[in-house]
């Protein structure tokens, strides 16, 4: 039973991951991207890794759909038509991805019980020793939080990293904007706040982030 | 005893099944997006409320009982609540009900 | 989001009990799944739906963007400092044995301090992200 | 029992994927998206029962109460263009 529940999630998660490529709505792809992170959720469940779907609950479904709408409003709905032929790209992806498919030959089996990671020290060190030397029934925490304590320091330190980012990025100082110049038939990054009306052209410059 | 509790819960969870999947083919079938969110919110009130009631008798006085009655209030406020935001949205959007044609016409 | 008495009254009833069902999965993270970052987002979600429903500006008046931002960089104090505190009490840093009379009180203390701190940082991290991206206006002219 | 349950689930979130393909208007697409939390909701709940992990039910009260937020967060960006929309926005200057 829990192989057919596995087999059906990813062939809906390949339906919804093939359906964010095709729209170019991008507002029906942050929802469809919101049904991925669900059913992606739901795999990491029968998977029995109950911790990062947790994650996956906390934050796909909720706040990267609030974060992904926050920045369709400052860009726009329509994905841009791409310059160049998608050709190249395909190849790339399918020489990659028969790589990968070659590699997972030699995965051992899923869930087998003599599977190396059960054999390692590490794993045995805090399967066997956690629960007296740390005494916390989820063995998640207790790894996390205690033995690779300096790992979870680290991760903490780049999350306040990606929040000062954010803020040098797009909290202070003037506003771009994008405007189309029918002349030049190409779009224009503008530098003048958009609240007031400033004179038409005055502080533009050339953009060329698109494309 | 033991016999009845499971004899219930398989009826509920049989019967929450049946909303669900018919709820879904609702969604799939409906003509337009009002008569769609109808059938949407079926599997929400009934499907959901039946599932979880047989899940309630399985699981006995525990923990789990909390939190599947605190899953249900959750979904019994929020799904009529996103229904009729969506609805609302709806109509404000100018998506119109589909009428059937009266005799007069 | 003008005139939605319905949306505003759930939202009322539902805030309360998303910021105390954070708490829950950051406390009960020893006993199952949850831990900060998840608590930390849930908290955040929390003030998120508030914004939605009944505008950023509301929200701002409640939690201005400097407390989600002392909150970003007090989380990361707060884990750091536990090392520093173990460190003063002899042994090496983030080795929380010697925080209580016994290794395994210590190991407690170590680890809800830390996922206090994973928490507060992740608050205000999403928090002040969100009022980043949902303050500005659209660009387009 | 529980298996059941779980079939009846994956086929109805192939249903509800397949309006959010369809559309045709975003409404439809954000009703989908709705139903289909609604589905895992239950689905994560059942199949924790079905594999005796019983655990599995904090992720869907998780579920329950994020996957309305984003339902709101999609309704109002498609109504106002924004998500920092304020109801005195909409109001005249008083002078």
């Amino acid at each position: 039973m829990e192989t057919v529940v596995d087999i059906t999630l990813l062939a809906l998660l390949a339906v919804a991951g093939l359906a964010i490529l095709r729209t170019r709505n991008l507002f029906s792809a942050v929802m469809l991207a919101g049904i991925y992170s669900l059913v992606a959720a739901a795999l990491f469940t029968t998977l029995d890794a109950v911790d990062v779907a947790f994650t996956e609950a906390a934050v796909g479904a909720g706040i990267s759909t609030v974060l992904f709408l926050g920045t369709l409003a400052l860009v726009g709905w329509e994905e841009k038509k791409p310059a160049h032929r998608p050709l190249l790209p395909l190849v790339v992806v399918l020489i990659t991805g028969a790589a990968l498919v070659y590699g997972t030959a030699d995965l051992p089996p899923f869930g087998a019980a003599d599977n190396p990671v059960h054999d390692s020290d590490v794993a045995r060190r805090y399967i066997e020793e956690s629960p007296h030397e740390i005494g916390v029934p989820n063995m998640v925490t207790s790894v996390l939080a205690s033995y690779r304590g300096y790992d979870t320091m680290g991760e903490t330190t780049v999350i306040f990293a990606a929040l000062v980012g954010v803020l040098l990025l797009i909290a202070r100082g003037p506003r771009p904007r994008r405007v189309w110049d029918p002349d030049r038939k190409e779009w224009l990054t503008r530098w003048d706040d958009p609240q007031s009306d400033g004179g038409d052209g005055a502080g533009t410059s050339q953009g060329g982030a698109h494309g | 005893m033991e016999m009845v509790v499971d004899v219930l819960s398989w009826v509920f969870i049989l019967g929450g099944t049946f909303f669900v999947v018919v709820g879904a083919i609702g969604v799939l079938r409906m003509p337009d997006l009002f008569t769609r969110l109808h059938a949407a919110g079926m599997t929400d009130t009934m499907g959901a409320g039946l599932l979880i009631l047989g899940m309630a008798l399985q699981s006995g006085i525990s923990l789990n009982l909390g939190r599947l009655l605190l899953i249900y209030l959750f979904l019994f406020v929020t799904s009529p609540v996103a229904s009729h935001a969506l609805a609302r949205a709806a109509l404000l959007g100018d998506v119109r009900p589909l009428r059937v044609a009266s005799k007069e016409d | 989001m003008d005139d939605q008495v319905i949306l505003r009254m759930a939202a009322k009833w539902l805030i309360p009990f998303i910021l105390i069902f954070a708490l829950y999965v950051q406390f009960h993270g020893d006993y199952g799944p949850g831990g900060g970052f998840q608590a930390g987002v849930i908290f955040a979600a929390g003030f998120v739906l508030h914004s939605l429903v009944f505008g950023l500006k509301d929200t701002l008046r409640v939690l201005p963007p400097w407390v989600a931002y002392a909150c970003g960089a007090l989380g990361v104090v707060l884990y750091a400092g536990v090392g520093v505190v173990t460190m003063a009490l002899g042994a090496e840093y983030l080795n929380y044995n010697v925080l209580s009379y016994d290794p395994e009180h210590g190991q407690h203390y170590g680890i809800l301090l830390v996922e206090l701190g994973v928490l507060i940082t992740v608050f205000g991290v999403m928090l002040g992200v969100y009022y980043a991206f949902a303050g500005r206006r659209r660009l387009d002219g | 029992m529980f298996a059941v349950a779980t079939a009846g689930l994956l086929v109805a979130m192939g249903m509800a994927m397949i309006r959010a393909l369809r559309g045709p208007t975003v409404y439809d697409r954000v009703m989908a998206v709705n139903m289909f939390g609604t589905k895992t909701v239950l689905l994560i709940a059942v199949v924790g029962f079905l594999m005796g992990r019983p655990a599995f039910l904090d992720l869907s009260l998780v579920y329950a109460l994020i996957n309305f937020i984003g339902t709101i967060a999609i309704l109002k960006f498609f109504e106002f263009g924004d998500l920092a929309h304020h109801r005195d926005d909409d109001r005249p200057e008083e002078a």
